[in-house]
């Protein structure tokens, strides 16, 4: 073999290894053509790959999954929707990617006070004010590997329940704290991890989708933190403390009945380094309280069912 | 325990619901459809098709319905001030009990 | 190419319109789309241990379709001491589909039997191949 | 607990029954009395569950008066609740009620058309003649009496 044809054959195998541009954002934008804030997202989308990273176009990744298969292990998944329908986001939930950060271009346009036209055409102006508002991104995903609690959140968890017909509610008997939107939080230390009850998991049936928020944000005491869809409804999970995401429960992303097999456990969604927990504790349920308020509402809600 | 309350405080007190923006509303009932809780009202023979009906049935902090709502009709109060308020009147009323 | 049978054995759901989805797909499938060689067998037999029915599922293919993840159909099928061959949860196929939806037991509406047509050309395929592949 | 006393419901065990065409009728005569016929007084039990589950449905039923409905004379809803819970408080069997009835047709078990649900409103008058009698004699009380 001839040495350049050597030389060639090993910077092939290393293409072949090295993903273009890997390590950074793999970006799945809207594909711009409904409205102006559509628009800036796929300009954005080609903005933040021009120095390297991957960009995925939807349309073809809709029709034709296999196609982005190497790009997509290359680096995290940025998602950048246009507006609310948020298609973007939806054809990576459907094809279960795991979603390390998301922008919403209404919502940042929103936020500058903005309002985005109806065509789809970029405002030059817009546009520049979105990209300087994403610095600080090129880096940010690298400081994401953040380990969930070592040795945290490990020992057994003790369930008292109450029966309602043939129903039977669990709640732990303690260490869990929760808010009147059935969502707990189990604290030890500094952090806590965050889930809904047994309660919402039985009212609410099979979970078929979780949809976990940013590792890193910034998270207030009743914010959102994540949401839920089940073959019955959509809901939130409204957080009962504050504190700062630092880890998802990927195989949560993976296997969302894991909520309906163990709530409390297995079924955790997020885990937060706590901000002001005392502060938070005065707007909380312990278990005991929170037993008690179920009970009361589970036999509400059969009467009304009833009608009586 | 009072027919209906909120962390301690009666519900009609928080002043939580969505309000619809009729300008950009545009009567697709995404959210109607989706509410399990029936705070709106379908009214087919008004010119406002969809009223906020049943405020006291939305649950306190809930803002499912307008994730549904795709011309961002829905809004709804700041958080951070319901939670003051709440905290405040739990406290008036000696922490809620 | 074995003899063998397919027995395709969903939940018996009594309480879940994802379950009723689970139940049309394995008629569409045993009746209509590879009746020759696929049939269905009640749960409740299993349940109870009725032996020529526990005989039928160790000596056949099995594949178990559950509407929710509680797993009844696998559970009983793997009490009858035979390991599925298949198995599949309705919210498998909801997860990619989640327009789809199923609405209420007695009657799944328009999502719910378009879901059950998803269902069971997929599963249908996938017997083809097990039965190709298999032996 | 709330089970104590006189107990405020009455359990309904359906067969699974998908191989046949009684199966279907039990199944949807049961969701029939439990969601139009006799509501907030019935509870139906799911079957393959009793071994699958947690002890949540073999508790319940062992609380609760059972009535098992069952498309033939394997009568699976009956055989598992003795199994694993206990006696049943009255049986159905749907196949000799329809022998009894005179039906002759050849009935569908995946297509329930207009002649299947007309039996189907029968079979669930039949459960619902069942449940009244333990209402009636005050073994069971409803909710709002107890």
């Amino acid at each position: 073999m001839s040495e350049k044809r050597k030389a060639r054959e090993t910077e092939k195998s290393s293409q072949k290894k090295e993903i273009p541009g890997g390590g950074k954002w793999v970006v799945l934008p809207c594909n711009g053509l409904d409205k102006e804030a559509g628009a800036l997202a796929r300009e954005m989308a080609l903005h933040i790959t021009k120095g390297g990273g991957n960009l995925i176009c939807p349309v073809l990744y809709g029709r034709n999954p296999s196609r982005y298969e190497c790009e997509l292990a290359g680096g995290p998944l940025l998602v950048i929707d246009g507006c609310k329908t948020g298609c973007a986001s939806k054809l990576a939930r459907e094809r279960g990617l795991k979603i390390a950060r998301r922008l919403n271009v209404r919502e940042m346009l929103k936020e500058m006070g903005i309002k985005g036209g109806k065509a789809p055409v970029p405002d030059p102006d817009n546009l520049s004010r979105l990209i300087s508002s994403l610095q600080g991104l090129e880096r940010e995903w690298e400081e994401k590997e953040v380990e969930p609690s070592p040795g945290l959140f490990t020992s057994p968890v003790e369930l008292r329940e109450f029966m309602m017909e043939k129903f039977v509610f669990k709640v732990p008997i303690s260490g869990y704290f929760f808010n009147e939107n059935d969502c707990w939080a189990r604290v030890e230390g500094t952090r806590a991890r965050l889930g809904v009850s047994d309660y919402v998991q039985q009212s609410a049936s099979d979970m078929v989708f979780f949809e976990p928020p940013a590792v890193g944000t910034e998270i207030d005491i009743f914010d959102e933190a994540g949401s839920l869809e089940s073959t019955k409804t959509a809901l939130d999970i409204i957080s009962p403390v504050s504190g700062k995401v630092v880890a998802i429960n990927d195989e949560l992303v993976e296997a969302p009945e894991l909520i309906n097999q163990d709530p409390y456990v297995r079924g955790w969604a997020v885990e937060l380094e706590l901000a002001d927990f005392k502060g938070d504790s005065e707007l909380l349920m312990d278990c005991d309280r929170y037993f008690s308020y179920l009970k009361d509402k589970v036999e509400r809600e059969f009467d009304e069912k009833y009608g009586r | 325990m009072s027919e209906s309350t909120f962390m301690g405080v009666p519900r009609e007190k928080i002043p939580w619901c969505p309000e619809i923006d009729y300008d950009k509303c545009d009567f697709c009932m995404e959210c109607d459809e989706f509410c399990p809780h029936r705070v709106f009202e379908r009214r087919d023979d008004e010119e406002r098709k969809l009223a906020v009906a049943h405020p006291e049935n939305c649950v306190v902090f809930c803002r499912a319905c307008a994730k549904t709502c795709e011309p961002d009709a829905l809004s709804f109060p700041d958080k951070k001030e319901t939670t003051a308020l709440i905290k405040r009147m739990r406290e008036e009323a000696g922490d809620g009990e | 190419m074995s003899e063998k049978k397919v027995y395709v054995i969903p939940c018996s759901g009594i309480g879940k319109a994802s379950a009723s989805a689970g139940r049309e797909a394995t008629y569409r499938v045993v009746e209509e789309l590879m009746p020759e060689r696929c049939e269905t067998l009640c749960l409740g037999l299993l349940t109870t241990g009725d032996e020529e029915a526990c005989g039928k599922v160790r000596d056949n293919i099995v594949v178990a379709i559950d509407g929710c993840a509680k797993d009844c159909a696998r559970k009983n099928v793997e009490a009858a001491g035979k390991t599925p061959e298949i198995a599949h949860r309705v919210q498998d196929y909801l997860k990619k589909r989640k327009d789809l939806k199923p609405e209420a037991v007695l009657d799944i509406g328009e999502g719910g039997r378009k879901l059950v047509e998803v269902m069971s050309r997929e599963l249908a395929a996938e017997i083809e191949g097990l039965l190709e592949g298999g032996d | 607990m709330a089970l104590e006393a006189r107990p405020k419901y009455i359990g309904v065990l359906s067969c699974s029954g998908e191989e046949e065409p009684e199966g279907t009728i039990a199944r949807n005569a049961v969701r029939l009395v439990m969601e139009k016929y006799r509501p907030g007084i019935t509870v139906s039990l799911c079957l393959p569950l009793y071994l699958a589950g947690d002890e949540g449905e073999r508790k319940f039923a062992q609380a609760v008066p059972v009535i098992a409905v069952d498309g033939c004379e394997k009568a699976c809803a009956k055989l598992s609740t003795e199994k694993y819970s206990g006696e049943v408080r009255d049986a159905i069997d749907i196949r000799a009620l329809l022998r009894e009835w005179g039906v002759e047709d050849e009935l569908s078990r995946s297509h329930p058309g207009e002649r299947e649900w007309e039996l189907t409103e029968r079979v669930a008058q039949e459960i619902v003649k069942k449940i009244d009698v333990l209402l009636e004699s005050g073994e069971v009380v409803r909710r709002d009496e107890g």
